[in-house]
């Protein structure tokens, strides 16, 4: 057996000209997927041969809410629910940058809900990354829009009664012009997918199922974070082009991956840009 | 590595080979790494790094077939992998009359 | 700086007190407006619109509600455009938050508040001042803003101008504190050649990328901005951060974020007065107005002046920061201060406040014409005349 | 009325602030919680969620704040008393309905467990700063009812009387408590029920037909009723005339809003309370509010030591703001010296009720910690060398500051 291979300090990881390595490490908890989802955002950058200094990423508030300040483009901490509504802003009054949100659940979808579908109504151009742990851990896992049946949580301490939002479905039939979800385990399908939602023209909406190690699966007795990657290995399954009415996810039952929504509509710029030249034949 | 049959096209394979790059006071022990690695190369080693967790160690890591899965599943950027120069064709010896 | 002449429509023109705003946005350079329609604002949005044409640049956005439209322009600002909103009543209220975090981040921008009746959703047509406190105190934590109260279209106008100046030089949310009957009416508006205009530039940090602190403070508490999109890769956050613009959570860093956003309007309080005065040498009484309460209160200085009282009219241009020390210098020299307002008491409170048991302070309550009513304010002045000694707290006559 | 004794959890416990807080509302009888997390007033939810099928009571959890606070008001009018929890942000995102509940006069209550700001600010520390924001937030006029508890104890008294005047004058009352209380783990004594006095509702007795929603008894609060007794309410944010109806002449908005601010202003004296000390021959007195006059009571025993004869007056209600007695006070005292959470907000109170008689000095604290009790004896010793008139609020200069901005320490977490 070999010694341990060990590095020193000044060896960089491929990954660091794309992260903010004075915040590292980072403030995510062990068996946490949201590093991983960051990981396959941070290899889908380099991937999708963009110009990054045109690239802005917003954040809302919560665990996920904190990816914008390891990511090294312009990034936005904003306020809880409004990153999707800042984007638009960004995106709206400088149509040449490429724009990302990312987000959790609990900021995308509860708070946040009315902006998810407003902007996927509009098709403004931007990806939007939703990092689903399945409740707010950040705040000291309180129930999600997007917790299962019967699940735990501080909130409901007698199992959750509330249906969650099945999040490629909303998007779906909001708008979205490009709709996927795959676990944290998936990862180099999500980086694929990070890829072409970032080389697509509309709202793209990419979920990421991911473990939460200390609130949603301690309060639900399901182990760690490497029980919940095991779990996502034995019971996802890979359906692309799947109806989205399908890909509900019930309490510790079957996940239904891929890339469901593929399609062309005029984004929001390209519509306002139309109209203006239009008002302009007409003066 | 074992095929139940052999490949016919097997000569014309390279195993690609890694360098597993391990940057231990970063990790937290999640193990996702150890678990992951299809060729079994790390395992958790017993020392502790600075935080207190125990970070993975190759333990095989003439295996390491530079796949970049430890790398891309961590949630740390704790290991990376860097590829080094390719290994021999995989039938190497037994087809030697063949080249 | 001087315009871009694409946006000045120079010449004299019949404009409402929304037209005017939208004019004098455009006029100061502002490419980016955010609105939810609400009564009684939403002309600004007709008229921008309307003039989006002759502006190659101009970007207009209907959001989904006031908490996002606050969100994208603060995006927007970023983004190197000037931006603003246009609100009303619950619309103000929602944006809330955002304002906190324009603050917080610095941002550059113009809040316009045609101002109705609240509390609720009070009445969406009819004038009011009931937003003043609020302007200053809406959002949570502690911070400095600055608002300007327009009195006429005209003013709408110039103070348009001068809000995007305001907010350039100090990087901070600026509002400005209009109301129902101001936006409605039409008046004439002189709008000046492009070369009479002065802009505020934004300042720019000209280092070189990787060498940015998004809050370094040089000197003056003022941080130096960039675009998105230049490379400076920079991180801003509404938590408390340090000079990075990374969050720190601690006590000292605390102090050291939040005491310059108060500074930073508290230490140049004295470039930001803007009030205008009357016969304010000799006088015994002084009305403060502001906003379109001013039109009321010229009226009824005049009318007093004639019968004989030695009254004159401080005039706020500005009101946040509140002009203290001129107002306590006056109240040495006077016996009663005079304010008429459209709401139940707020700038009344702040002039009581910086008098200083010097003088007395009358409350005009309005009457039940919705505006305020001369003959109140003089009825307010004849019956402090017969006051003999300073009396505390804030006086109130039955109205005419 | 005493409270029902089913929701009442008798005993002494051993509990933060949050969670004395959340138990104080059911033993009020509150039967709806809706709220949505925010550090760091979460526990509070939590615990009335663990407790609140002892009292048939329920909790949501809403998707934002604003819909908190709409159930809230909502919930209300079905009937029940209600309460919603949050925190900085959220208390920014409530500012809207918050003034359509006023216009309602809905009585509800809300706790606010302060946070330092502005926006995200410290989410996980204290501050003090939303205090003047708990009186002018919402756009308009009204007024409101304010308590700023020091102690899990006093959380757990103040929430019950928060529900208490609530439904005495019908208007939303706030508890402005802050983190270091919220977290603060102390002993907290639960009476029996029948050592609680519940305010009941006061509902309408005649019939249907001559029901009035906003039609004042003399003490200008009027009667309420509640969805489903056949009432056919018509219920507007907008100015409204006596039945509710929105009414735009100006007659009426200036009768309906006029009494939102009468109600309290005329009620005034019944609804403040103070906690004073040796104020009555103090050379200084310290006026304070939750957590920071707990720290101001070592800064004033440090005073004292030094021989100067210092008073406290604890503002256990802050609004309605209580002008006359500070006024009063300022015909003896030499001066006030007012340490708060924040860069001067209710020391901006105390000077305008001071009349220019005493002078005011303001010991800043910007949040996410706790004065130094040094800082507020340093600031009393000011107060009594400097016998001139200050005019205006003077802001002493705290260790911390010079610690930040002189000494130029590094910022690093």
């Amino acid at each position: 057996m070999e010694a341990v291979k060990t590095t020193a300090a000044h060896e960089i990881h491929p990954m660091e000209n794309v992260l903010r390595m004075d915040r590292i490490p980072h403030i995510w908890c062990p068996g946490c997927g949201i590093g991983i989802a960051v990981t396959a955002f941070a290899a889908a950058l380099e991937k999708a041969n963009i110009d990054l200094n045109k690239v802005a990423i917003v954040s809302g508030i919560g665990c996920t809410g904190r990816v914008a300040g390891y990511v090294k483009l312009d990034s936005f901490h904003t306020t809880h629910g409004r990153a999707i509504a800042f984007a638009t802003g960004i995106k709206v009054a400088s149509p040449d940058m490429k724009v990302v949100v990312f987000s959790g659940d609990g900021d995308l979808i509860a708070i946040g809900g009315n902006h998810f579908i407003h902007a996927a109504r509009r098709n403004i151009d931007m990806l939007v990354v939703c990092v689903n742990n399945f409740i707010y851990a950040m705040t000291g896992g309180q129930v999600a829009p997007t917790t299962p049946l019967a699940a735990y949580a501080t909130t409901c301490p007698f199992g959750c009664v509330e249906p969650p939002f099945n999040i490629p479905y909303l998007a779906d039939s909001s708008g979205a012009v490009y709709v996927a979800r795959w676990t944290a385990l998936h990862v180099r399908r999500l980086t694929n997918s990070f890829v072409e939602a970032l080389n697509k023209k509309g709202l793209s909406v990419v979920e990421v199922i991911s473990p939460c190690a200390q609130y949603y699966s301690r309060i639900n007795r399901l182990g760690d974070g490497l029980d919940m990657m095991r779990f996502y290995h034995d019971n996802s399954e890979i359906r692309h082009g799947e109806d989205t009415k399908n890909l509900d996810i019930g309490f510790q039952q079957k996940i239904i991956m891929g890339k469901f929504v593929d399609r062309e509509r005029p984004s929001y710029t390209d519509r306002y840009q139309d109209w203006l030249k239009q008002r302009k034949v007409g003066m | 590595m074992k095929f139940w049959r052999k490949p016919l096209d097997e000569g014309k394979h390279k195993i690609p080979k890694g360098e597993i790059h391990i940057l231990q006071d970063r990790c937290k022990g999640c193990a996702f790494c150890v678990e992951y690695c299809p060729k079994e190369v790390l395992e958790m080693s017993e020392e502790f790094n600075k935080k207190g967790y125990h970070p993975p160690k190759a333990s095989k890591p003439d295996e390491c077939v530079d796949c970049h899965l430890c790398e891309m599943l961590c949630p740390e950027f704790a290991i990376y992998v860097t590829t080094l120069e390719e290994k021999e064709p995989v039938g190497v010896g037994k087809k030697e009359g063949e080249k | 700086m001087k315009p871009d002449p694409k946006g000045v429509l120079t010449g004299s023109h019949q404009l409402t007190g929304n037209q005017a705003c939208a004019e004098g946005a455009l006029s100061a350079g502002c490419r980016f407006l955010g609105v939810y329609p609400v009564e009684p604002a939403i002309e600004v949005s007709e008229r921008f619109l309307e003039r989006a044409k002759a502006v190659d640049d101009a970007t207009f956005v209907q959001m989904e509600d006031e908490i996002s439209v606050l969100a994208a322009v603060l995006g927007a600002s970023w983004t190197g455009k000037k931006a603003m909103t246009v609100t009303s009543g619950d619309g103000l209220s929602l944006m809330m938050e955002h304002l906190g975090l324009g603050v917080m981040l610095e941002t550059p921008c113009v809040i316009v508040d045609v101002q109705r009746v609240g509390p609720g959703l009070g009445l969406p047509n009819r004038a009011a001042q009931g937003d003043i406190m609020q302007a200053r105190w809406g959002s949570h934590g502690d911070y400095e803003i600055v608002a300007l109260a327009p009195s006429s279209s005209q003013e709408m106008f110039d103070h348009m101008i001068g809000a995007f100046n305001i907010s350039e030089r100090f990087r901070v949310p600026v509002m400005v504190m209009a109301d129902a009957y101001l936006a409605q009416q039409k008046e004439t508006v002189v709008i000046p050649k492009p070369e009479a205009i002065e802009l505020y530039p934004r300042r720019y940090y000209e280092g070189k990328p990787g060498t940015y602190l998004p809050f370094k403070r040089d000197g003056d508490y003022i941080p130096r901005m960039v675009d998105i999109g230049q490379g400076y890769k920079f991180h801003v956050t509404g938590l408390t951060h340090d000079d990075r613009g990374y969050p720190v959570m601690n006590e000292e860093c605390q102090e050291y974020n939040v005491h310059p956003l108060v500074w930073k309007i508290r230490k140049y309080v004295d470039e930001l007065v803007d009030v205008e005065e009357n016969g304010i040498e000799d006088a015994e009484y002084v009305v403060i107005s502001y906003g379109t309460t001013t039109r009321a209160a010229n009226k009824a200085v005049e009318q007093a002046r004639s019968k004989g009282v030695k009254i004159g009219h401080l005039k706020l241009n500005i009101i946040w920061p509140f002009p203290e020390k001129r107002v306590s210098e006056i109240a040495k020299k006077i016996k009663a201060f005079i304010v008429p307002e459209i709401n139940f008491g707020q700038i009344v409170s702040e002039v009581e406040r910086v008098c200083y048991g010097k003088a007395n302070v009358v409350f005009v309550v309005h009457g039940d014409k919705g505006m305020e009513d001369p003959n109140d304010i003089l009825v307010a002045i004849e019956s402090v005349q017969k006051e003999t000694q300073i009396k505390d707290g804030v006086l109130e006559y039955q109205g005419a | 009325m005493n409270a029902n004794p089913r929701d009442v959890l008798s005993g002494t416990h051993y509990i933060d602030g949050d969670v004395a807080s959340g138990f104080g509302a059911l033993a009020a009888g509150c039967k709806f919680i809706a709220g949505y997390p925010i550090t760091p007033s979460t526990e509070a939810a939590e615990a009335f969620a663990r407790v609140a099928y002892k009292g048939n009571a329920m909790f949501i959890q809403m998707e934002d704040e604003l819909a908190s606070v709409s159930a809230v008001v909502g919930a209300v009018w079905s009937g029940v008393k209600s309460m919603t929890i949050t925190s900085g942000p959220g208390y920014s995102l409530m500012m809207e309905t918050f003034g359509f509940a006023a216009m309602l006069e809905t009585p509800m209550v809300l706790l606010n467990i302060q946070r330092g700001g502005p926006s995200t600010g410290v989410p996980t520390k204290t501050g003090q700063a939303d205090i003047m924001q708990s009186r002018w937030g919402s756009h308009g006029d009204y007024e409101i009812i304010a308590f700023a508890p020091e102690s899990p104890q006093e959380l757990f008294d103040y929430t019950v009387k928060a529900f208490n005047l609530a439904e005495r004058y019908r208007c939303p009352v706030m508890i402005m408590s802050d983190e270091c209380v919220g977290h603060m783990t102390e002993k907290v004594v639960i009476p029996a029920a029948d050592r609680i006095e519940i305010e009941p509702r006061r509902f309408f007795k005649g019939q249907p037909g001559q029901y009035s929603p906003f039609k004042p008894d003399d003490d200008l609060v009027p009667p309420m009723a509640k969805a489903g007794d056949g009432y056919n309410l018509y219920i507007s944010g907008r100015a409204h005339n006596d039945q509710g109806m929105p009414y735009t002449n100006e007659e009426f908005k200036l009768r309906c809003i006029r009494r939102l601010v009468d109600k309290i202003k005329k009620n005034k004296e019944k609804i403040i309370e103070l906690r004073e000390e040796n104020t009555k021959d103090a050379e200084v007195v310290v006026v304070a509010y939750g957590i920071s006059s707990r720290v101001a009571v070592r800064g004033i025993e440090l005073a004292r030591e030094k021989g100067i004869k210092v008073g406290q007056l604890r503002l256990v209600t802050i609004w309605p703001f209580p002008d006359e007695r500070i006024a009063e006070l300022s015909q003896t005292a030499k001066a006030f010296v007012v340490p708060e959470i924040n860069y001067g907000q209710i020391a901006f109170e105390v000077d305008r009720c001071a009349h220019g008689r005493s002078n005011v000095v303001l010991v800043p604290h910007g949040g996410a910690g706790v004065h130094n009790p040094d800082d507020i004896c340093d600031a009393i010793e000011y107060a009594v060398k400097h016998k001139e008139p200050l005019e205006g609020v003077h802001e002493y200069k705290t260790r911390l500051e010079r610690k930040v901005f002189e000494e130029k320490m590094r910022i690093a977490e």
